[in-house]
């Protein structure tokens, strides 16, 4: 633990000395539970055709991937076209793009950007190092199996797959947003004991709460 | 023309005076400038009495040679006189306290130049 | 009646009789001593009993039975009366208070002490030359030997320091006894008299070499009053001898030297008051520059009594211009010197080190430091005392007279001994305290305590005096004034019983008088009264007995009250002066405030100088005049009585150049201080501004329009000040800076002299007062929980301090004006007032003013009350309730006032009618409509309420389940915030605009003054070099002085 | 001038009118945009889905109530500000709400939306959002002034503060445009105009990539929804306040559309030329370009 | 390049010269002279700049008795010339003295080689922190005798059914089937 998150006593201006844990004063400790639908399906589908369209990526790099979503935004592929547009906050995202290896540093950030999106929100792999690690199977610092930490909804293979895969990658989570298949945040709150299991295994210094609201 | 005696006596006192304003002003030694005082003040004197000097009169005292009938005619004007023998009994009363000073102040400070007492200024 | 002789019989039998006592029986000796100048004090006492009460003549005493010129003759008159009572009541207190030393000294120091007290008691009675020169030599030499008694023989670097002062006397004293016997008999060689009265009929000056002999009796006499530079000798003296005797020798020789030279000047004639004017007005300068540099306490001291003696030289050089109401001024001044350094002195023997800083000791006993106060209030000439009107008089009567110049010295000379002054009471009241205890021994308290007494019966008999002759009211007998000064007597009860009473005292003052306003005055009426009242809620959050709040917090608002009351120009500055006394020691009671306080003083004090002089100018001539009648001045003198007393009134609105007191001022001051000096005190100048521009309309100066000078500084004031607070990081600090910005708004408002533009101002007073004090005592009340009033150290308290949130939140709304709150009423009337205004360019530099207060109000509440919570404030409460309460009234009025804002500006709208019958608005049904446009506050509030809880509705359907989260669940790059106080955003929070804009906030204002300062400081301290301690120096600057006296005077 | 009930139905036609209006236009100018860089760019219903989905999602966070409420405030300023002033000449049914105030409210309710939205960002304790914050007013208190300036001088020239007086002082063809009566003024106000766009170059308010997009960092959801919202509607409000002081306002809607549409993009082509200034930069730029021309603009009148 | 060299064994005892380059050479020399020849390096020749320091470790070499390698590559900007100056250190308990105070940089490459390959660098500012890994809590990974295999079987899930191809047949198999 950091020493910044440790708990220290600290006094008043009043000159009472009082014990402030960061972990408890500064976080929110609330575990993510299942969300449920639109009781109306109608209005659920709806819902999910205008999610379909309206993909919001976060703008997280993580290995070589990351320059071949690039493209996506200039006029020869032109993702705005299939609603995909990219946002700068996890807050307004809810399409994470695992973009090839993830080591275990950053896969401590991918989880909090993660958890920060609001639900629902889908997960995409992207190339064979977040399928089963590719190059870097026996690497001391990747992980090999992106699914084992959050919940994925779609792996585009490859090493690396060019932009038309992710193309084709986007179309089929569309297809699968709007047939109400793509529940990854419902899967992480409900197996939510496991993913932590999981991360916690591969991160050793865990310096956060467990869910970052 | 020859100065009558009452301009030579005022001269006199006036020299006297400036004498010892430039004494006080110029000896640095507290006695000395006692002593300038002190000149100064006989120069005052003198300039009063020879101010109430009237040509060709006597002193202003009634006995048997001036009577009292004649006297406003015969005696010179005695105010003077009577503020020159006040003046003289302060200024001794003064000069004796400045003396008094001095030993005072060379008892506590082993020095009698007034250069040296500069301690309040400013 | 006893004859006056037996003053002198008296003193001179008792110092016989000391003689023949046995010299080991000290007691006894000290009780004869003290009989005989107790029985001199009652002889006087009797005899100017019977001067006032029976009304009786001047009576003289013939010695040796003669009649002049053959004997010495006295004369017994009221002055001689007054005078002789001041010595001898002096001569008794000193006596009282050297008891220790008396006793220590035997029966020959306590016949020296008579001697010289008779000696004084002679200089004023006796009519003969020669006999005042007697009496002036005797005086010299127990002079002498009472400087000695200053206990500083027992070694010790000063050892020695009043022998070596005394000596410088002697010698000095020499060269004056040369001159003055000199003169003396060459002006009885010329007159063949020595009677004085004698002397003036014989026209000294048309004889032979008679104006030689005036000049050397006149230098001499003259020198015995210190002037510059003939005075190096007495502030030796000063600085070295017993502070009992320095008080007979202020107090009773400067007054018994000045009475000689009032009777030469009689001999003299006409043609010597110039000389005599020059004389004083130079020495009156010369000495409290000199002072400015000063250190030593006795020693400053002695500088203002040379000071104050040079200032009624020139009232006794001025007489004939004064005429008969000389008398009044000079012994207005005269005896509010005397008491007042007779005092000061006595107390400064109560203290053991002799820095001014040093009198911090002072502190522990509040009696003594409300004698400094009365001491320093009288020397400063402040009301209620006889300075006061005596200086209201002196400078209405040379103004009168077209004395300009001389008019400007006095004032520049008086206000850098108010400096002075009032920087000596920071020190007492802020400095860090010695260890040492002040003792309180009661017969060296007792004059002290006399001293006092006597200031305030002089100040009722003075405003008494002042009634006979120039037909006013008593100040002290003005009920405010009397109320405010009860709570002096008060003072030892607990403050929440205080605190009611000012409440209920307020309140009930209004309730009794409020009938008797107009609209325009009865909001300035509810404001001090009713909105003061208000804010003293807040001060139930201090326990204890909180000594002197109350006095002068009351001061303040009886001040105010006073101001709107009065219709004659005198109780206007009287209230004035009040009313800034009492701000002032309410702005010192701060914590760190001892700078700002005192630049405070200094400002408001040169503003009430101008306006003083304003108003003398106005008065040409005449005693005091009708405020209304301000309109009639005539035409040359008008538009500088307007610039005069506009800069006056504008050092209390602080416009531009004026305003460097205020931040300092208001962000020091205590919690509950900072609403009443900025919600409330500032509307002091409004109202100023408003009289003045009500009566007397646009003027023109060199062809310039002053009221668009007015629009100029208004508007840069509102730049600067808008400007100045968004670069703040004290919060408090940021309030006072847009205070200075409101008030540029107010200023323009009135500078506009349109209907509009006047309603404008009245809502901005109305506005300012509240959310001011709103946001004063929120984020005082903030600053108190968390001990800080740096923004960037707190942060996050919302949810600590809701109330205080909300108090801020509604507050920083209606400041910036957007609707539908308060402030909007405000900005809307103000764009209506500038349709119709004839000069336009200042506008553009109030447009871009108005913009900037986004910047700082923004800041205000986000660094403070949102973003990140800090550790150490986790755990804040919310602001005591006695200062929410008031926050919460204050909420509710803004909410009101921006619904029907017609509450109040109805009425005041139809009252300007009869000023601005242009341009009114139409009050119709729920709308406001002017010549221009409309504005309907209810609907406003309605749809906008309708819009904003149909949105919110909405909201809350959607977004029912939200999580709360905790202040470090923010997105941060998927990383974590480190610690609370590197993720708040808050210090410097406006560096781009800074980069941009910051060229604009260099201080030059602040150098200009800073440099001005100094020069004086600097100027004091170079010409205070002059005196440098060698006697023979002194002896020569008494013979220069003679010398640039006979050329400059041209005899 | 009085208020009738028949002005609530009235109002939301106007309303829902705009918000469809703006939600295409935003869409419309966007693929301008993209064509501009040779892309096709969101397809035109795009903001509508965006807008679905942010009402649609599941789950959001709160920071206090202050950042509840922000958005609240935002709409409410953006609505209040188009009701506020009159959005047809010469019609009854859209003169909106304009009987409580004249063209000060219009100018001084721009602000409301504004700070309550700081505020809300405020507590959302990201510094981010204060850093943008911080710009936007700084930038703003500038960019301000020019247009300040200028209404001044409209309002001088037609001694007037009611916008239905000023729209109806420019009827009666082309040429008694403010435009064309007063182009100083007009130009003032039209520097401004793009400095209050928040498009390029002076959208380093919400850099998007340096402080990722400023204020709204935390904002989401249906919070982000409302001010989505605003963004159909804020706009356009604006843009209806210039059309009525400078470009004689619209008698009908057709008008209305076409003349709202070639103002905007005015800020738009601006911003597709010039790259981004920092904010001193821009408060410079308007104190030494913009703000002489309104002061000029006040001397002429 | 020679000249330097020459100049440089005159005051040193230098190994030999490796020239990679015209411009770029590599010489070895004893621990305790590395300080001096850096410092003559940078006041006397010019090499004012620290292109990088980094490590090598000789494990199977069993050269010297396992030892890492130091090298310290300096440039001279003015002449356009680079060289590396070696020092082999032991493998255990390996300290080293630091040259932050003559390249401030240095710290950082010192902090690196600490963490990766457990070099001690006492002194070194800050040479204590995480650099690259986070919470590491086995041997340092760059180490020769670290198994990185091993490592990564433990710590990570493999996905089942992943097989490992050699390149060459499988692109020959792929492109050309049948005829290996």
């Amino acid at each position: 633990m950091k020493p910044e998150l440790l708990k220290r006593m600290v006094k008043g201006p009043d000159g009472v000395e009082f014990e402030v844990e960061p972990m408890r004063d500064y976080y929110c400790d609330a575990p993510p539970t299942v969300q449920h639908g639109a009781y109306i399906k109608i209005v659920e589908d709806f819902f999910n055709w205008a999610r379909a369209e309206s993909l919001w990526i976060l703008g997280f790099g993580t290995g070589c991937g990351a320059i071949e979503m690039r493209p996506l935004m200039t006029p020869r592929f032109d993702a705005y076209r299939y609603g995909i547009q990219w946002r700068p906050t996890p807050r307004q995202a809810n399409l994470l793009v695992i973009s090839g290896y993830l080591s275990t540093k950053t896969l401590k950030r991918a989880i909090r950007a993660y958890e920060q999106m609001q639900s629902p929100k889908y997960v995409v792999g992207l190339g064979s190092c977040t399928i089963n690690g590719g190059m870097y199977w026996d690497s001391y610092n990747t992980i090999k199996c992106l699914d084992q930490y959050m919940p994925v909804d779609l792996y585009i293979t490859g090493c690396m797959p060019r932009p038309e895969a992710l193309l084709a990658g986007f179309e089929d989570l569309k297809k699968l947003i709007r047939a109400g298949k793509a529940e990854g945040a419902n899967q992480y709150a409900e197996r939510f004991d496991w993913y932590k299991a999981n991360q916690k295994q591969v991160i050793h210094d865990w310096d956060m709460p467990d869910y970052n609201w | 023309m020859m100065p009558s005696i009452a301009q030579l006596a005022m001269a006199t006192g006036f020299i006297l005076i400036l004498i010892g304003f430039y004494g006080a002003l110029t000896q640095r030694n507290l006695l000395r400038m006692i002593v300038a005082f002190t000149l100064s003040g006989t120069g005052v004197n003198i300039v009063i009495v020879a101010i109430g000097y009237m040509h060709g009169r006597t002193a202003p005292i009634l006995d048997a040679t001036v009577n009292a009938a004649d006297a406003v005619s015969r005696v010179i004007d005695p105010v003077p006189q009577a503020l020159v023998l006040t003046a003289i009994v302060i200024g001794l009363g003064v000069t004796a306290l400045m003396l008094a000073y001095a030993l005072k102040l060379h008892e506590q400070r082993r020095s009698l130049d007034i250069a040296k007492f500069t301690e309040l200024k400013w | 009646m006893v004859s006056p002789l037996y003053l002198i019989v008296l003193a001179l039998a008792a110092a016989f009789l000391l003689g023949l006592l046995n010299p080991e029986r000290r007691g006894r000796a000290y009780a004869v001593t003290l009989v005989a100048l107790a029985g001199m004090t009652l002889i006087s006492a009797d005899w100017l009993w019977a001067f006032t009460m029976e009304g009786i003549d001047p009576v003289d005493v013939y010695t040796a039975g003669a009649e002049p010129p053959f004997a010495i003759n006295l004369r017994m008159g009221l002055a001689e009366a007054a005078l002789t009572l001041l010595v001898n009541l002096t001569g008794l207190l000193s006596a009282l208070y050297l008891k220790d030393v008396l006793l220590a000294g035997g029966r020959r120091t306590m016949a020296v002490l008579l001697i010289s007290v008779m000696a004084l008691v002679g200089i004023i009675l006796t009519r003969d030359l020669f006999n005042l020169f007697v009496f002036f030599e005797l005086v010299v030499i127990s002079s002498a030997g009472l400087v000695l008694l200053a206990n500083d023989k027992d070694g010790g670097p000063a050892s020695g320091l009043s022998l070596s002062a005394g000596f410088k006397y002697l010698i000095v004293s020499q060269f004056i006894s040369a001159f003055l016997l000199l003169g003396i008999i060459f002006a009885y060689h010329a007159t063949g008299t020595l009677n004085i009265d004698g002397m003036a009929n014989a026209s000294l000056g048309l004889a032979t070499g008679g104006t030689i002999a005036f000049f050397l009796m006149f230098m001499a006499i003259v020198a015995e009053l210190k002037p510059f530079p003939a005075n190096g000798w007495a502030l030796d003296i000063y600085e070295s001898a017993h502070p009992a005797f320095s008080a007979i020798f202020s107090a009773a020789t400067g007054a018994a030297a000045l009475y000689a030279v009032d009777k030469l000047l009689l001999i003299g004639g006409a043609e010597w008051l110039p000389i005599a004017t020059g004389i004083g007005i130079v020495t009156f300068i010369a000495a409290n520059l000199f002072a400015l540099p000063q250190t030593h306490d006795r020693r400053l001291l002695g500088y203002s009594s040379i000071a104050q003696t040079g200032l009624v030289l020139v009232v006794l050089g001025q007489r004939d211009l004064l005429g008969d109401s000389t008398p009044f001024i000079a012994f207005g001044l005269l005896i509010s010197h005397a008491v007042a350094k007779a005092g000061l002195f006595w107390l400064s023997g109560l203290l053991k080190n002799r820095q001014l800083a040093d009198w911090a000791a002072l502190r522990q006993r509040p009696l003594l430091v409300f004698a400094f106060v009365t001491f320093t209030a009288m020397l400063t000439g402040l009301p209620p005392f006889p300075g006061f009107y005596a200086k209201w008089e002196l400078v209405h009567q040379l103004a009168g007279a077209g004395q300009f110049t001389l008019l400007g010295l006095i004032l520049l000379g008086a206000l850098i001994e108010a400096g002075y002054l009032f920087r000596w009471f920071g020190y007492l009241m802020k400095r860090e305290a010695p260890v040492e205890t002040v003792p309180c021994t009661g017969h060296k308290v007792g004059p002290v305590l006399v001293a006092v007494a006597a200031g305030w019966a002089l100040a009722y008999l003075w405003g008494d005096l002042a009634g006979g002759l120039f037909g006013r009211d008593n100040l002290l007998l003005a009920l405010p004034l009397l109320f405010a000064l009860s709570f002096l007597l008060l003072d030892w009860l607990p403050a929440w019983i205080k605190n009611s009473l000012a409440i209920a005292g307020m309140v009930a003052f209004f309730l009794l008088t409020w009938g008797e306003y107009d609209p325009l005055r009865l909001i300035f009426a509810i404001i001090f009264l009713i909105g003061g009242a208000l804010t003293l809620l807040a001060s139930y959050s201090v326990h204890g007995r909180r000594i002197g709040f109350y006095p002068a917090a009351m001061l303040m608002y009886a001040g105010m009250v006073m101001l709107i009351r009065a219709t004659t120009s005198f109780d206007f500055f009287a209230a004035w002066e009040l009313l800034t006394v009492g701000s002032y020691f309410l702005i010192l009671r701060g914590k760190h405030s001892e700078p700002h306080a005192l630049s405070y003083i200094l400002f408001s004090l040169g503003g009430a100088f101008l306006i003083l002089a304003g108003f003398a100018l106005a008065a040409a001539g005449a005693p005091q005049f009708d405020l209304a009648s301000l309109a009639q001045v005539a035409a040359p003198a008008a538009p500088w009585v307007f610039v005069l007393l506009a800069v006056g009134f504008m050092t209390k609105t602080a416009a531009i150049g004026l305003h460097i007191w205020l931040p300092g001022a208001h962000a020091e001051a205590e919690t509950d201080v900072s609403p009443m000096v900025s919600g409330i005190l500032l509307k002091a100048g409004l109202y100023g501004m408003m009289v003045l521009l009500l009566a007397m309309g646009k003027q023109q100066l060199y062809g310039v329009e002053l009221t668009h000078v007015l629009l100029w500084i208004a508007a840069l004031t509102a730049l600067i000040g808008n400007l100045m607070a968004v670069f703040q990081e004290d919060a408090k600090r940021l309030l006072a800076y847009s205070s200075i910005g409101q008030m540029g708004y107010a200023l323009f408002g009135l500078a506009l002299m349109n209907h509009l533009g006047w309603l404008m101002a009245l809502v901005f007073v109305i506005n300012h007062y509240i959310y001011k004090s709103m946001l004063f005592l929120a984020v005082g009340g903030v600053a108190k929980r968390t001990g800080t009033r740096e923004m960037y150290k707190m942060g996050g308290l919302i949810r600590l301090m809701p109330l205080s949130f909300i108090a801020v939140l509604i507050g920083i709304i209606a400041v910036s004006g957007v609707p539908p709150l308060s402030g909007f009423g405000g900005r809307w009337v103000f764009y209506n007032a500038i349709m119709s205004a004839e000069y336009r360019l200042p506008m553009v530099v109030l447009f871009m003013a108005g913009p900037i207060a986004f910047l700082y109000l923004f800041r205000l509440i986000y660094t403070i009350f949102l973003g990140q919570l800090k550790d150490e404030l986790r755990r804040v409460k919310e602001a005591p309730f006695w200062i929410v309460l008031p926050q919460m009234i204050y909420v509710a009025l803004l909410l009101v006032f921006a619904v029907v804002p017609g509450l109040a500006l109805r009425h005041v709208d139809a009252y300007l009618n009869q000023f601005f019958p242009e341009g009114g608005l139409h009050w119709g049904g729920g709308t406001i409509i002017s010549d221009y446009g409309y504005w309907n506050p209810v609907a406003i509030m309605i749809i906008v309420g309708v819009i904003f809880t149909t949105v919110f509705a909405l909201l809350l359907i959607v977004n029912r389940k939200a999580q709360m989260v905790k202040q470090f669940n923010i997105v941060f790059s998927a990383e974590r915030p480190f610690r609370p106080e590197t993720t708040h955003y808050a210090w410097n929070f406006y560096a781009p605009y800074r980069k941009a804009m910051g060229f604009l906030t260099q201080p030059f204002v602040t150098r200009f003054w800073d440099t001005l300062a100094d020069l004086l400081h600097t100027a004091g301290d170079l010409g205070r070099r002059l005196y440098d301690g060698n006697g023979q120096s002194y002896g020569f600057h008494f013979l220069a002085f003679v010398v640039i006296v006979f050329f400059v005077g041209g005899i | 001038m009085d208020f009738e009930w028949i002005k609530i139905p009235y109002a939301l036609l106007t309303l829902f009118i705009v918000v469809n209006f703006g939600m295409l236009l935003g869409a419309f100018i966007q693929k301008i945009g993209a064509r501009v860089g040779r892309r096709h760019g969101i397809p035109i219903w795009q903001n509508y889905a965006d807008l679905i989905k942010n009402f649609g999602l599941r789950t959001s966070i709160t920071h206090g109530v202050m950042f509840y409420l922000g958005p609240v405030f935002r709409l409410t300023g953006g609505i209040g500000l188009l009701l506020f002033v009159p959005t047809i000449y010469g019609s009854e049914m859209f003169s909106n709400l304009s009987f409580s105030g004249d063209l000060i409210l219009a100018l001084y309710f721009v602000f409301f939306g504004t700070l309550g939205m700081a505020l809300g960002a405020g507590e959302s304790g990201h510094p981010h959002a204060a850093i943008g914050i911080s710009r936007g007013l700084s930038q703003v208190s500038m960019a301000e002034l020019p247009f300040a300036l200028a209404v001044f001088a409209v309002a001088l020239q037609y001694q007037t503060l009611s916008v239905t007086d000023i729209v109806a002082a420019q009827q009666g063809g082309i040429a008694n445009w403010t435009l064309f009566t007063n182009p100083v003024a007009v130009a003032a106000a039209m520097l401004g105009f793009l400095g209050s766009m928040m498009r390029p170059p002076f959208d380093v308010v919400i850099a998007p990539q340096e402080i990722p997009i400023g204020p709204p960092t935390e904002y989401h959801s249906s919070y982000l929804a409302l001010m989505q919202t605003n963004r159909a509607i804020f706009p356009i409000a604006k843009i209806v306040i210039y059309m009525n002081l400078f470009f004689g306002g619209a008698a009908s809607w057709p008008v209305f559309f076409l003349k709202v549409f070639l103002i905007y993009m005015v800020s738009v082509i601006v911003g597709v030329v010039f790259p981004r200034f920092r904010v001193e930069q821009s408060i410079r730029w308007f104190l030494v370009w913009a703000v002489p021309l309104g002061v000029l603009s006040i001397v002429l009148v | 390049m020679h000249a330097l060299y020459d100049r440089l064994k005159a005051l040193f005892p230098l190994g030999e010269l490796t020239e990679q380059r015209a411009n770029l050479a590599f010489a070895t020399l004893p621990v305790e002279y590395l300080r001096p020849a850096l410092l003559h390096l940078r006041d006397q020749e010019g090499y004012t700049h620290l292109v990088l320091l980094t490590a090598v470790d000789w494990l199977e070499d069993g050269q010297e008795n396992c030892q890492f390698q130091l090298t310290y590559l300096l440039n001279n900007r003015a002449e356009n010339l680079d060289i590396g100056l070696r020092v082999m250190l032991p493998r255990e308990g390996t300290t080293m003295a630091s040259i932050h105070d003559l390249w401030p940089t240095a710290a950082t490459y010192q902090r690196e080689l600490r963490e990766m390959f457990g070099i001690d660098f006492p002194d070194s500012p800050g040479v204590y922190e995480e650099f690259i890994l986070e919470g590491w809590n086995d041997i340092p990974p760059y180490r020769r005798d670290f198994d990185t295999l091993k490592y990564a079987n433990d710590s990570y899930a493999q996905r089942a059914g992943r097989e490992t191809r050699d390149p060459e047949t499988h692109m020959k198999e792929q492109l050309y089937p049948g005829k290996s």
